[in-house]
């Protein structure tokens, strides 16, 4: 794995022909005008108001808010582990709305890797590192035979730049922060998946152990260049050197959305100024 | 798995508490195996010359109200009481486990059902449940084992469920849920797991209570029946003439007493012992399966 | 002087945690100490303020404000705490007592400390609220009602009521969101600089000690490795994990021309 | 609010519940309840004027239905053998059960938590082992046990220091309170030991796992000392749970309380009914029984609405 540091900010892909673009295959994940409240009659709290959002084949979407933005209700619904209260999720094309179709949110599953913001909440303490790297391995018909898991697990180990002969045994309580959300970043994309998404993967992290997640992210992207991939975060900071496109949201509402580039050099809201503000030396 | 057991004893035995405790508990078991094929002097034959005598050569501990031998009638009770306490433990790990995976899971109806069973029922004593029992059935050793493996599995459960609700909440189970393992393997895999250090605990307590609630339940008359030695009977005969001879209460309350302590220290050891992110012995155990698996 | 630590160490069982530490704080000076996580920078302050483990071994030599801590009664340390320092802590929602009201917790140093009536207390409490940004309204709400940044003010409100002469701040910033830490930043300067005390920093991240300190410690394994002006950091004199600290913050951050960089607001809005 | 109208119909639910239980089990009985209230000699024609006497031959439901409707009269059936209402013998007899368990909580709670806030905060390391030593052993003594070494040590009579009285209750109740709480002490005094060591090692256990959380730092920073802050803090963390364990611990020790009764001869709820239960009194117990149950249904629904309302934070996520 190339350990070398990126000098500057990671390459910043060009943009697909015209981000409004139709439904074509490129789009991996789409939310359309997604809606969310919570609370009885009396107290209702408008959390998401029509909320596109749209994860492109080799593209990262940089999803900015502040706590209370709904950014991480957002992600619970496109992933199909909360529903809308109104919008549609396709995923490749396909209506994920409702219970009805649970081969769509099933195969949405089967091809979506998750990370968390606390590492070592992610991983469960009782199980060693291959086992919790292993367990997206041993589902459905990929179920698969031992040497082929265990030759998986290693690999996606050393995609994160983990010594497998090391890391393989040890348990989440002998790891730091970011080797902990390392192995967490090898679980999500052990099952080559074609959506990574990753829910403040680096703020409860030091700013050393940042650094190399974020190289880490970079790595994994450049070994796959058809991952999709969403990154959540509350810092304009960390999101820029990974992400091509931005989704700035506040308050449930879409401030802003578009090239990373443009929308750092021309914020058109008052929020995303904000943002920038408090993400600058 | 048998491995794991082994790692864990011998976890316990490295600490001074743990060596008294296991060995208290050794003493138990093979006292208990013996008396079945042999006591210092059979059980049945009474003396009625040396009523309540002390300590003698043919009576080392001396004999009670019918003349018989203390010892044997205690080593015989070791067995009676080990019966009780390896069946309690057993139906309420059942129950407590029954329960704790039915109120994590994820039908709402189901768990609110199992929390409503064990709120509700939790705050009845185990007399009264053994009294339920006892009326219509006379007093058994069944009546001692129902009663307290009903009132202890519900404890089980109820002291395991915080630990049971942070495992199903926690980001790993979110995480497995979401690549589609199912909602069984992650209770079996990461759920229970997670709460097998305080049921551990929970159990190894409740056995050291349900000595002391047979001796309470034999002594009402409800428990054991009385011509079934345990250790309740002979501290239940000797108790009724404590005023004229005092010193016949003294073994049979010591014994309980020695045993149910091991228990309880045995308990507090296993929590530690069993818990792999606490005792490091049990992940140098795992790599290895890893590597082998 | 308001802090000066000599050759402080400190060790757990077996394991030595700080080693051989100086360092000092000077009157109404705002110092950081930065280092990674897990190289015991906030078990320093900690140890100096007393709140370091019960089975934790200390060493060496702390003053504070001139009274020795090293070694000092329970009693002795207890009573510095809260009247010559104050301590803001990293997680509020994991600090503030969730089962009292947030102006009982603010007026909880003024009872310690000071024999006051407690109307008397209710009002400086109120009025230490007011100035962090919590209005009268939110003053009986509990802490789990609170955002994070409103939570963290009235930490801030806590530590200052009693106007000590030392801020301990441990990473106060961290578990907010970019534009809370901004304001929760400011508002605890201009509030240190307003009362003359002095402020020990911690954090991990060297761009937040850019707006709010003057100098700043390096630590690395429990051993201050350097320190300097913090606008000197980072240069080639400075050591090897100071490089890699400047480096790693400089990268995570968007560079300065962008958005421009506004002075500290003077008290911090009223935020959400 | 809402919580406590959902836990007030639980504790409906199981009130009436546990009753079809009661019910139930004292008519699963090998044989005919009359017949076996009547005793082996008795002759058909007694068996069969009991069985008429009791009601016994309506149908079960029937009968059912007017226990239960005169147990809501308060009016528990009359004891076949004593003749007096089981009402009154329930009335005479809680007079000294409950004043017995009030006591022993008191004993409980006055060792339980002070010791159990020691073993965490003592200064040496071997203090607090000892405490810790000294809970379990107090937890693992049989409570007959208990009482006799009580008895050896303090009775009138045969005991070494001989000060108080090691059997019965005065007959005219309460009018000499005195000798009544003199002659309480000693079983109170066993009782409260045993149930005060479960509360100790709990108070020690939930403080334990406070004594280096955020809340006590907090505590400390704003001049308290560690042990006032675990103490002031701490205890009122832990109070909600230490609520539902007292209740628990409360229901729990009534085990014990039967058996000093009996030991001890003291006339209370346990003796009765056990005194019943052996001479197979079946319409007493079971009115006993139900009232033992109901007894401790309320108890649990006391403890959750004290739990609910010591922690404002529950309280606050049922309101909003």
């Amino acid at each position: 794995m190339n350990d070398s540091r990126h000098e500057g900010a990671g390459e910043v892909r060009p943009p697909t022909a015209d981000f409004g673009g139709c439904a074509d295959s490129s789009v991996v994940l789409e939310g359309v005008s997604i809606s969310k409240g919570y609370g009885s009659r009396g107290s209702r709290r408008q959390v998401l108001s029509r909320v596109d959002i749209r994860a492109m084949r080799g593209r990262c979407l940089g999803l900015i808010g502040g706590s209370g933005s709904g950014k991480s209700t957002l992600m619970r619904i496109v992933l199909g582990l909360e529903s809308p209260d109104g919008g549609v999720v396709r995923f490749r094309g396909e209506v994920l709305a409702g219970r009805s179709c649970d081969g769509a949110r099933r195969r949405l599953r089967m091809q979506s890797g998750l990370v968390f913001q606390n590492p070592h909440g992610s991983l469960d303490p009782r199980w060693p590192v291959w086992r919790s790297v292993a367990e997206p391995l041993t589902v459905g018909a990929a179920r698969g035979d031992r040497s082929r898991i265990v030759r998986r697990v290693e690999e996606a180990l050393a995609s994160v730049g983990l010594d497998p002969e090391e890391f393989m045994g040890r348990y989440p309580c002998e790891l730091s922060g970011g080797q902990a959300q390392r192995v967490a970043i090898a679980r999500a994309t052990v099952n080559d998946p074609a959506l990574l998404v990753a829910d403040e993967p680096m703020s409860a992290l030091d700013v050393v152990a940042r650094e190399r997640i974020m190289d880490t992210f970079a790595s994994i992207r450049a070994h796959r260049p058809e991952l999709a991939m969403i990154l959540i975060s509350h810092d304009l900071g960390i999101v820029r050197t990974i992400a091509d496109d931005l989704l700035v949201l506040h308050h449930g509402e879409v401030q802003e959305t578009g090239v990373a580039a443009d929308v750092l050099d021309a914020p058109r809201s008052p929020y995303t100024r904000r943002l920038i503000e408090a993400a600058s030396l | 798995m048998m491995d794991g057991v082994m790692i864990v004893l011998r976890s316990v035995w490295r600490r001074a508490e743990g060596r008294f405790s296991l060995t208290v508990l050794c003493l138990w078991v093979a006292v208990s195996v013996v008396s079945l094929f042999w006591t210092p002097q059979p059980i049945t034959n009474t003396d009625g010359y040396h009523v309540w005598a002390s300590g003698s050569l043919r009576h080392p501990l001396g004999t009670d109200g019918a003349g018989a031998d203390v010892l044997s009638w205690l080593m015989a009770g070791s067995y009676v009481d080990l019966l009780i306490v390896v069946a309690t433990v057993a139906f309420s790990a059942i129950l407590g486990v029954a329960l704790v995976s039915a109120m994590v899971a994820r039908s709402v109806m189901l768990s609110s059902v199992s929390v409503v069973v064990v709120d509700a029922l939790i705050s009845i004593p185990t007399v009264v449940l053994a009294l339920i029992v006892a009326v219509p059935l006379g007093a058994s050793i069944a009546v001692v084992i129902v009663a307290c493996s009903i009132g202890y599995g519900l404890n089980l459960a109820r002291v395991a469920r915080p630990q049971a609700l942070l495992a199903a909440r926690s980001e790993y189970v979110v995480s497995a849920a979401a690549s589609g393992v199912t909602g069984l393997r992650i209770l079996a895999t990461h759920i229970l797991p997670a709460i097998v250090p305080t049921m551990a605990v929970q159990l190894s307590l409740s056995a050291g209570t349900s000595i002391l609630a047979e001796s309470g339940l034999t002594y009402l008359g409800i428990g054991v029946p009385s011509g079934v030695p345990s250790w309740g009977h002979s501290l239940s005969t000797s108790a009724s003439f404590v005023n004229v001879y005092p010193f016949a209460a003294l073994w049979p309350g010591l014994v309980i007493t020695v045993v149910v302590t091991a228990l309880n220290v045995f308990g507090d050891m296993l929590r530690d012992a069993v818990d792999p992110v606490v005792n490091p012995r049990l992940r140098r155990d795992r790599t290895r399966a890893g590597r082998r698996s | 002087m308001s802090l000066e630590i000599h050759g402080l160490s400190m060790s757990i069982g077996s394991r030595a945690i700080i080693r051989d530490v100086d360092a000092s704080v000077a009157d109404g000076e705002r110092v950081g100490l930065v280092g990674a996580s897990g190289s015991g920078k906030s078990m320093l302050a900690r140890t100096v303020l007393g709140l370091a483990p019960v089975d934790a071994h200390v060493r060496g030599s702390a003053l504070l404000d001139g009274r020795q801590t090293v070694g000092a009664s329970d009693e002795e340390l207890a009573d510095v705490r809260g009247r010559f320092a104050g301590m803001i802590f990293q997680n509020p929602a994991a600090s503030l007592n969730p089962l009292t009201a947030v102006v009982d917790q603010v007026m909880l140093p003024l009872r310690i400390h000071y024999d006051l009536s407690r109307s008397e207390r209710r009002d400086r409490a109120m009025a230490m609220l007011d100035t962090v940004g919590i209005s009268n309204r939110l003053a009986r709400s509990f802490p789990s009602e609170l955002s994070g940044g409103q939570q963290q003010r009235v930490a801030i409100a806590t530590a200052l009521v009693t106007s000590p002469r030392l801020i301990v701040a441990d990473e106060p910033t961290t578990a907010l969101d970019s534009i809370t830490q901004r304001q929760i930043l400011d508002l605890l300067v201009s509030l240190v600089d307003d009362s003359g005390a002095s402020l020990l920093f911690i954090t991990h991240d060297f761009s937040v000690l850019m707006r709010t300190v003057t100098r700043c410690y390096v630590l690395d394994e429990g051993r201050i490795v350097d320190e300097s002006a913090i606008g000197e950091m980072g240069g080639p004199a400075s050591a090897e994990q100071t490089r890699r600290l400047v480096d790693a913050a400089r990268r995570l951050r968007l560079p300065s021309g962008r958005g421009g960089a506004s002075a500290p607001a003077r008290k911090g809005g009223r935020d959400e | 609010m809402r919580f406590v109208v959902r836990r007030l119909m639980l504790f409906v639910v199981a009130l009436f519940g546990m009753s079809i239980l009661v019910f139930a089990a004292l008519r699963v009985l090998p044989g005919d309840v009359a017949s076996v209230m009547a005793g082996m000699n008795a002759t058909p024609q007694q068996i069969a004027r009991l069985r008429a006497q009791l009601g016994l031959d309506r149908s079960l439901g029937r009968q059912y239905v007017d226990w239960l409707a005169s147990l809501l009269h308060g009016d528990l059936g009359t004891s076949v053998l004593t003749g007096r209402s089981v009402g009154s013998q329930v009335g005479s007899r809680s007079s000294v059960t409950f004043p017995l368990i009030l006591a022993a909580m008191a004993v409980a709670m006055a060792l339980g938590i002070p010791l159990g806030c020691e073993a965490v905060l003592a200064r040496s390391p071997h203090v607090r082992a000892l405490l810790h030593a000294a809970s379990i052993v107090a937890g693992s003594i049989p409570a007959l046990w208990g009482g006799l070494l009580l008895i050896m040590l303090f009775s009138r009579g045969s005991g070494l220091v001989g000060i108080l009285p090691s059997q019965g209750f005065p007959q005219d109740g309460w009018h000499d309170v005195l000798s009544c709480l003199a002659s309480l002490a000693l079983p109170a005094l066993t009782l409260g030991i045993i149930v005060g060591s479960g509360l100790m090692r709990y108070t020690r256990s939930s403080l334990g796992g406070l004594v280096s959380s955020g809340f006590i730092d907090m505590a400390m920073a704003c001049g308290m000392t560690r042990r006032r802050a675990v103490i002031r803090v701490g205890l009122r963390l832990a109070a909600p749970q230490l609520v539902s364990v007292i209740g628990l611990t409360f229901a729990q020790m009534i085990t014990g309380a039967m058996v000093v009764e009996n030991l001890f001869a003291l006339p209370g709820l346990g003796a009765g009914l056990i005194a019943d239960v052996g001479n197979r009194d079946l319409i007493a117990v079971q009115s006993q029984l139900f009232m033992l149950v109901a007894f401790f249904l309320a108890m649990g629904f006391l403890v959750d609405i004290l739990h609910r309302a010591l922690d404002p934070r529950l309280g606050k996520e049922g309101e909003r």
